[in-house]
């Protein structure tokens, strides 16, 4: 008995052992890169990675954004000038530092790839940036935003959003101009963080008087003591660091209390889930957003438009950023293959060199990777009865005041 | 039946204890010597104290009132029993078994012994997990001893079986070498002979008298099995609704009406009557039919 | 002080929202010595099996008469508890009973909990969505101000939440105390060998107290989702406070439940968020965890079974 | 699952019919089976809707035709639980169960493995190489005739005959020509599917790290093995006792079978240099490396002198297991051995002569390998195990249980096979993560390792201590942070003589957590059971919340970055750290093998002897003497000082770390890996740990990315549900869980005790 228990048990272990490495997907790493071997003939097949979570409890940023990946390789798969044929690899890394170097190795070890739109968030991006770079893979991020990760040396870094330095301080100007008293709300998340710091620390240069205050993302989702505890404050202006989703739930805990001063977010909560979710709670909400006119460039609602149309829900956050990170990764492969050869080198090099229209405006990367200073404008937002209108160039709306 | 080896020092001394759980009074106003190296018996009926009594001279209980002074083995300067931790009465040389048995049903019988062995070593943590000398040393010994203590109580040859593979009464044996391990001046039997068979009860008394002779230890019994009690017993203590009713020899105690009366629930006059006509055989049948005195 | 009571309000919502969970945690700790785990799912599986119904009858922007909306809401409380009720049955068939027949340590009951836990989370979020803000048909005003006194406001929402926690709790009490399934519910918590030895059903009675837990937690389900929102993994972190607050009131005590979700509902939003103290710049609403479970150990420290003790049957 | 309560019900106290009540029953496992089904249909069904389309899945899963086949697995399941009681006594026949193994891994191997690993061909899994190597004329044509070009199914129609050729000996049970024919052709089978795959192998000239050949030569050997047990048993004994018969016979001789297949497939099947565009045996490998400057002894061992040693050395470990000689033993250890140092020092001489002429962008000696001198090093030394426990025998049998020999060691002896699976372990720890893909690499060092390190920490607080412990992620917690102050990577910076390296932070870490394990459990290991659970958990989310929101103490939600890289600097020693993934796993092999080591000698003490009693009981292990204050003391202290090592590993592995990673949902998950392994048993929370790990990600390309939660939380409830005691119970608990059916199976008493754990 306990000797046939022991076998068995031997048996499970040799074929759980040797199945590790079964399923491993594709081929090996290495310095060295021969894309072409393989089917011959034909059009080429390149693969575009996504690293994001796309399970956990951050998955709906991953699947937002992976949506817009997806949609961008269907679309350059319909154009039959393209020449090549698209693939996409996503890579779940759940948000987490901890998962993404494993997430990573999937990615680097799969000679296709020739470009990664990610990872998400900021932790998993410190923990693989460099590996990335290493393997010379091309990394075109749509919204992890801390305002260090450029300078941390990751050899192919680029980014299609400006960092948290760049949105905050805009939109504290702004609220400068008509308020002294201003509450600042994050939602403890390294993205809310790093905007409510940047907010906060600009109305402070301005000698605005700041409250500090924070809503525990990951703590109950009930919203109505921080909105009693702002209408308490007798703050004049809300900014609010978060994403959309919470976002909505906070907008809605205000209107419960009454609150009636002047509400104000970022790019995080700039979203048709926001307004959905908020509903007439979100009415007169401002948005900072260095991000494009979605609603009056043309190519923008046809984004928004296909996006409906293939996966039934509209944009959410950071999917028009993924969608302009994926279509920099194909711009590129296409001026790789008018220059000869498409190599995650070349790739890598026709990114930091592109010049794109995108959706959520021009992109240009500088020598760090990131968006030029001073480059990317800082829009002002805001929810007219649920849909979102532009107020134009922040910084001339707030000289306007 | 032997004769008392007391040498007249007092190893529990139990002065006016009183026990309460809420509105109930478990022990009332107890006073109680033992004198060291006698067999001193506590009967009573179900629901007389008995085993609060126990849990008090043992730290699980902390009586309300009264003083308990502890001087367990010969030479120790008595100190008081009341507000110790269990581990602490347990080191001050007090040994105890349970009326449910409680062993450590997943160890073997030998483990089962070495772990009272151990309470009294000294090796720590890293000396175990660097395997020092003093360590190994110390399982050795605490090895040799607990086979010695398992060969005196009969289980030698079932050294490597689990506890809770043992049959009932090598189970009751067991708890006795366990119990031994710890190196006791005074061991504390909670109704030993509960749920075993006559052969197993005579093996038994030897048991509890080898103890007493060889090993010099002082006895602390409750029983219901009066045959057991009155052939082993120096002393025997009687309880009654947490009173004490009764104290003295075998014989004193079987013709007392007051305990005959508490166990047949008369009253003492009628009893006295009938302590003329029944036999101590007839008491025996009538009080051996219970068990669970919690 | 309008706004001291106002903070008030918002932590008896807050704690008749924990207060409704920890008796499911309450009830089957009494009778099985066990935390069940896939508590909270049974929670969340209320507010999506509640949603199905309510949507069917109603659509955002509907707003009938009174009548209706207490219509609405019923039927809302009552899908939520039936489906709640279900999913906590199938749980005990499921995921306990193989379990308790087998003899299994109690650690292996906690780890089936878990394992059920995360497959009811994400089977849910499987077939209908993951979307973090699912928010039910806006069928009435839920900021309607039903008490206006002082500038101290109670909006309706808030007056259904702790209105309908209080009825619950009030029939959960009386239940256990005065009807033969509740005296067979206190015997197998008392005693579950000598129950069955007079003739109770112990699987049965399982299977009910289950049931009921259920019952209450899918009935809560609907009113987080009323008041807030719903999502495939809403119910994690309700679940965890609302089992401390069970703990916090001494676990398997009904009235303790109660108590300790009230306290821990008021201490979350009192400590941390009244103004006087983040006037002092020293503490945030982002410390709430942090104070509540401080002052839940120092309680535990000071009473090891919790404020009331922890007996089914001695407090029932 | 629901359906298995019912079976075991028996004896309900209502006075029906029997056939009454046996018809009800057979009604509920009927319905049960059919919930089965429809939760699968859920399961399987497509994945979810959205805001708008609420429940989109869920009717795309209950509609028609599909629920209908669902309909059918359930009917399938309920005709296979009904007659299972049938099917019983076959099982227990000689053969039946490794047969079953058998067929099952070529399955495996052929549904769910990868046979190459270039993703061109429908992700290199044995569905798209099957094909293309039937249609492409290049290719040797027996391979090809295995793939099917002849006839299509043909891989399928082998494993078919070998099955039944076995299963018809076994059923008539007196036919051992029959179990010969079936067991031999299994073989050949195996061997056929490896050749083939080697073919295909070589003519893609991708680098190669599948396994799915060599899983399928595994599984048809375990074909083959069972029709020779078929055949040798004439229906005596059961499958085990045969095991357990060879292994007395002669006790070294399934490692060297297991060797010796393994060192042939290295030798003569898998490629030993492998660059991106070729894949070179060893003889290609000799030549490709003649009067490159190679050293004579690399030369000549390419030639020629790895065939001598390897066959050497398996002549040698037979000859001593047949014989059961002492001395030929030691030789063949001692030869296994050296020939293992020489492979190791060739494969660094060649691949480091490639790497210094920047071959294919090698970088350093190791890379560019490929899987067949790490199989042969493997091979060596599960044969030089062999010759070792050959020699090693007799000794270890010590007469019976005499005074004086430590009970545990006494049961030990029981398991016969310990050793023998042991070096099977070892050989497979040193050798087989070098063969592994990148992916797997940095799987086994990033989430494998450091889980199982955890989960050996917690099994001490949870499985020996019987201490409920929801809040451990903090003491993982303190150590990354400890690490990251003294490496300088926090806002406060640590004093200059205390800036440390990573390693060197791994003291402090244990001390600190040490500390912080004491002074949580001061106040409140008084506490039991379910309490204690709630304020360990409490205390997991203070640590958490406390480092998220101290911004300018631990920088917050953004958490601490570009911590260094391990690095040694003792004396001659100088080891750094960097991008070579499988230089963590070594570092992290040396920590799991110390700590294992160290806890092994601590459960079999004195202080491990004091848990398991007061586990057990605790009011009777005071009585005895125990200060269950100390001990348990202990048992938190050093669990948490487990994890805090695991933490200063994580951190300066991984270089970057967010509060996000000690979240609570951690905590319950490391509990779940010991209790899924099995409470208290230190393989078994090793085995827990990595099998739950390892799950999700084997999941990632079996089922949508965001289905994978929800799989394993099905795993781990069948689990408890079938094998509560979990994957390998640990002795002391198996025999709790024995003690409780043998003293009571009645409902009553399962319910379980409100006291302690």
């Amino acid at each position: 008995m306990r000797s046939r228990s022991v076998v068995s048990m031997a048996a499970v272990a040799v074929v759980g052992a040797l199945t590790l490495t079964g399923c491993g997907s594709s081929s090996s790493g290495g310095g060295g890169l021969k894309a072409d071997s393989g089917s011959g003939g034909g059009s080429k097949t390149y693969t575009i990675a996504f690293e994001g979570p796309l399970s956990g409890d951050n998955a709906q940023l991953g699947i937002n954004e992976v949506n817009g990946v997806e949609l961008a390789i269907e679309q350059a798969n319909a154009d039959k000038s393209l020449g090549f044929k698209l693939k996409l690899l996503k890579a779940d890394d759940v948000g987490d530092p901890a998962k993404a170097p494993a997430a990573a190795a999937t990615v680097i070890q799969d000679t296709n790839v020739m470009g990664v739109v990610g990872p998400s968030f900021s932790g998993a991006t410190q923990a693989v940036g460099g590996k990335y770079g290493d393997a010379g893979i091309a990394i075109v991020n749509p919204s992890a935003s801390n305002g260090e990760l450029q300078d941390q040396g990751f050899k192919t870094w680029h980014r299609v959003i400006p960092n948290d330095y760049a949105e905050g301080p805009a939109a504290a100007d702004w609220l400068a101009k008509s308020v002294k008293k201003v509450i600042v709300v994050s939602d403890k998340s390294a993205y809310g963080d790093g905007v409510a710091g940047a907010v906060s620390k600009e109305l402070k240069a301005k000698g605005v008087t700041v409250i500090e205050q924070a809503a525990d993302a990951t703590a109950t989702k009930d919203y109505g003591p921080i909105a009693q505890t702002v209408k308490s404050s007798g703050a004049e202006a809300l900014f609010y660091a978060g994403y959309d989703a919470q976002g909505a739930q906070f907008a809605k805990a205000l209107k419960a209390v009454d609150y009636t001063g002047v509400r104000m977010s970022g790019n995080g909560v700039k979203s048709d889930v926001f307004t959905k979710g908020a509903g007439d709670a979100g009415n007169g909400w401002y948005f900072s957003c260095g991000c494009a006119d979605a609603t009056t460039s043309s190519t923008a609602k046809d984004f928004a438009a296909a996006y409906k149309a293939k996966f039934n829900t509209d944009p959410s956050t950071y999917s028009p950023e993924a969608y302009d990170a994926a279509n920099i990764v194909i711009q590129a492969i296409k001026t790789a293959k008018g220059k000869g050869s498409v190599t995650r080198s070349s790739v890598n090099d026709a990114v930091s060199a592109i010049d794109y229209k995108g959706i959520t405006g021009d992109i240009k990367f500088g020598s760090n990777g990131d968006l030029p200073e001073g480059s990317g404008v800082v829009n002002l937002y805001q929810d007219e009865n649920g849909t979102i209108k532009s107020l134009g160039d922040i910084t001339k709306a707030a000289a306007a005041k | 039946m032997s004769t008392p080896a007391s040498t007249g020092e007092v190893v529990y001394d139990v002065r006016n204890v009183t026990l309460r759980f809420g509105g109930v009074v478990s022990l009332n106003d107890v006073n109680l010597q033992m004198f060291r190296g006698e067999i001193l018996a506590v009967i009573g009926p179900n629901g007389a104290g008995k085993t609060s009594l126990f849990n008090s001279l043992t730290g699980v209980y902390t009586p309300q009132e009264g003083t308990i002074m502890l001087a367990a083995r010969a030479g120790d300067v008595p100190v008081s029993a009341i507000g110790k931790k269990t581990h602490v009465i347990n080191h001050l040389g007090v040994a105890r078994t349970f009326q449910n048995i409680r062993l450590f049903p997943a160890l073997t019988a030998l483990e089962n012994v070495k772990v009272g062995v151990e309470t009294r070593m000294k090796s720590g943590p890293i000396a175990s997990m660097l395997g020092l000398p003093r360590q190994r040393r110390e399982e050795r010994e605490s090895t040799e001893r607990a086979f010695e203590l398992l060969r005196s109580v009969g289980l030698a040859a079932r050294a490597n079986e689990l506890a809770s593979s043992l049959a009932y009464g090598e189970q009751r044996r067991l708890e006795i070498a366990r119990a031994l391990g710890t190196d006791p001046g005074v061991i504390l039997l909670d109704e030993p002979a509960a749920g075993t068979n006559p052969a197993e009860k005579r093996e038994l008394a030897a048991l509890i008298q080898q103890i007493n002779a060889e090993r010099g230890v002082s006895v602390l019994l409750i029983e219901h099995d009066m045959k057991l009690v009155m052939s082993v017993a120096h002393r025997l203590v009687v309880l009654n609704f947490g009173q004490k009713i009764a104290e003295g020899s075998p014989e004193q105690i079987q013709k007392d009406p007051a305990v005959v009366a508490a166990y047949l629930g008369t009253t003492t006059e009628e009893a006295s009557e009938l302590v003329g006509t029944a036999s101590v055989t007839k008491i025996d049948t009538d009080l051996d039919l219970t068990e669970g005195d919690v | 002080m309008h706004e001291f009571l106002n903070y008030v309000v918002l932590g008896l919502t807050r704690g008749s929202m924990y207060a409704l969970i920890a008796l499911g945690y309450t009830l089957v700790y009494g009778v099985l010595q066990l935390i069940n785990f896939a508590h909270s799912e049974v929670f969340m599986s209320g507010a999506f099996g509640s949603y199905l119904v309510v949507n069917a009858v109603t659509h955002d922007g509907a707003h009938p008469a009174w009548y209706g909306v207490i219509g609405i809401l019923v039927l809302g409380l009552g899908s939520g508890a039936a489906v709640g009720a279900a999913v906590a049955y199938g749980l005990e068939r499921v995921a306990y009973r193989p379990l308790r027949r087998r003899g299994a340590p109690k650690l292996a009951f906690l780890i089936s909990a878990i394992g059920a836990s995360f497959f009811l989370s994400q089977l849910a979020g499987k077939l209908f969505n993951r979307l973090n803000n699912n928010d039910f048909p806006t069928y009435f005003n839920v900021n309607h101000h039903v008490v206006a006194v002082a500038g101290v406001t109670v909006s309706l929402v808030q007056a259904i939440i702790i209105v309908s926690a209080l009825v619950m709790m009030l029939f959960l009490d009386t239940m256990v105390n005065r009807t033969k399934l509740g005296s067979s519910i206190r015997a197998v918590a008392e005693d579950a060998p000598t129950a069955a030895l007079m003739g109770i059903d112990i699987d049965k009675t399982i299977a009910r107290t289950f049931i009921i837990g259920g019952a209450l937690a899918g009935a809560a389900g609907f009113l987080f989702g009323t008041a807030y929102f719903f999502s495939n993994t809403m119910g994690f972190i309700p679940g965890v406070k609302a089992f401390a607050a069970a703990v916090l009131g001494g676990i398997g005590n009904i009235r303790g439940a109660m108590l300790g979700g009230m306290l821990l509902g008021l201490i979350e939003v009192l400590l941390p968020t009244f103004p006087w103290w983040h006037a002092t710049g020293l503490i945030g609403i982002q410390w709430t965890d942090v104070v509540a479970f401080l002052i839940l150990v120092l309680i535990l420290v000071l009473r090891p079974t919790g404020l009331l003790g922890e007996k089914l049957g001695r407090a029932a | 699952m629901s359906t298995y309560t019912d079976v075991t019900k028996g004896g309900g106290q209502s006075r029906r019919s029997d056939a009454a009540e046996a018809r009800i029953a057979l009604a509920k496992r009927f319905a049960g089976c059919m919930f089965l089904a429809f939760v699968l249909a859920l399961m399987i069904g497509t994945q979810e809707g959205t805001q708008d389309d609420f429940g989109y899945a869920f009717r795309k899963s209950v509609f028609a035709p599909r629920i209908g086949i669902f309909a059918l697995i359930g009917v399938a399941v309920f005709l296979a639980v009904t007659f299972w009681p049938r099917i019983v006594p076959y099982l227990s026949r000689a053969g039946v169960r490794p047969l079953a193994a058998g067929a099952l891994t070529v399955v495996v191997s052929f549904t769910l493995l990868n046979w190459t690993d270039s993703t061109d061909l429908n992700n290199g899994k044995f569905g798209g190489l099957r094909p293309a190597a039937a249609q492409t004329g290049g290719i040797d044509p027996v391979a090809r005739l295995f793939f099917g070009s002849a006839f299509s199914l043909t891989p399928w129609l082998l494993l078919l005959i070998v099955v039944a050729l076995v299963a018809a000996a076994i059923r008539f049970e007196d036919s051992s020509t029959l179990g010969y024919v079936g067991g031999g052709l299994a073989i050949v089978f195996g061997i056929w599917a490896q050749y083939a795959q080697s073919a295909v192998r070589s003519f893609l000239d991708y680098p190669d790290h599948s396994t799915g050949a060599g899983v399928a030569l595994l599984g048809f050997v375990t074909i083959g093995v069972s029709g020779i047990v078929v055949a040798r048993s004439h229906g005596k004994a059961d499958s085990g006792g045969f095991f357990q018969r060879v292994y007395d016979w002669r006790p070294g001789m399934p490692l060297v079978a297991l060797g010796a297949v393994v060192g042939l497939v290295g030798l003569f099947s898998a490629a030993w240099f492998s660059p991106t565009d070729r894949n070179a045996g060893i003889g290609l490998t000799s030549t490709m490396f003649h009067g490159t400057g190679l050293s004579g002894f690399s030369a000549a061992y390419l030639a020629w002198l790895a065939y001598v040693l390897f066959f050497a050395t398996l002549i040698l470990a037979g000859a001593a297991s047949y014989l059961r000689h002492h001395l030929l033993g030691w030789v063949a250890a001692g030869l296994g051995v050296v020939s293992l140092l020489v492979t190791l020092y060739v494969m660094h001489d060649f691949s480091g002569l490639a790497a210094q002429s920047k071959f294919d962008g090698a970088t350093g000696a190791w890379d560019n390998l490929g899987t067949g001198g790490w199989m042969l090093c493997g091979a060596l030394t599960v044969l030089a195990g062999a010759g070792y426990l050959v020699a090693r025998h007799e000794q270890v049998e010590v007469p019976d249980a005499a005074p004086g020999v430590s009970s545990d060691a006494a049961l030990a002896a029981g398991s016969k096979l310990g050793p023998a699976l042991l070096v099977v372990i070892i050989a497979s720890a040193l050798f087989f993560p070098p063969t592994a893909t990148q992916f797997w690499q940095t799987v086994l060092v990033t989430e494998i390792g450091i889980y199982v390190l955890l989960a050996i920490g917690l099994n001490v607080v949870v499985g020996w201590a019987g201490l409920l412990d929801l809040g451990f992620i903090a003491f993982y917690a303190i150590g990354s942070y400890t690490t990251a102050y003294l490496t300088g990577r926090l806002p406060v910076k640590p004093p200059s003589f205390l800036e440390l390296t990573p390693l060197a932070a791994i003291p402090f870490a244990i001390v600190i957590c040490l500390v912080a394990g004491v002074l949580l459990g001061a106040p409140t290991l008084r506490l039991r059971g379910d309490y204690l659970a709630i304020v360990t958990l409490g205390f997991g989310e203070i640590i958490r919340v406390v480092a998220n929101n101290s911004t300018p103490v631990t920088n917050g939600s953004r958490g601490a970055f570009n911590i260094p890289p391990p690095e040694i600097h003792i004396g001659p020693l100088d080891i750094k750290w960097g991008d070579n993934v499988l230089g963590y796993w070594y570092l992290l092999l040396v920590f799991v093998v110390i700590v294992v080591l160290l806890f092994n000698r601590l459960e079999h003490s004195r202080l491990g002897r004091a848990w398991a009693a007061i586990r057990e009981d605790e009011v009777a292990a005071q009585a005895t003497g125990i200060n269950t204050v100390r001990v348990k003391l202990l048992a938190f202290a050093i669990g948490a000082s487990t994890s805090g090592v695991a933490g200063v590993y994580f951190a300066s592995q991984i270089g970057s770390f967010t509060p996000e990673n000690f979240i609570l949902n951690n905590s319950i998950l490391v509990v779940a890996y010991v209790v899924f392994g099995g409470m208290g048993s230190l393989p078994g929370a090793m085995a827990g740990a990595a099998v739950l790990t390892w799950l999700p990600e084997f999941l990632r390309d079996q089922v949508p990315a965001e289905d994978r939660q929800m799989w394993i939380g099905a795993v781990i409830l069948l689990m408890m549900i079938f094998r509560p005691a979990g994957l390998i119970p640990a002795r002391r608990r198996r025999a709790e869980l024995g003690g409780l059916d043998k003293k009571d199976s009645s409902e009553t008493t399962a319910v379980p005790a409100g006291e302690g754990m």
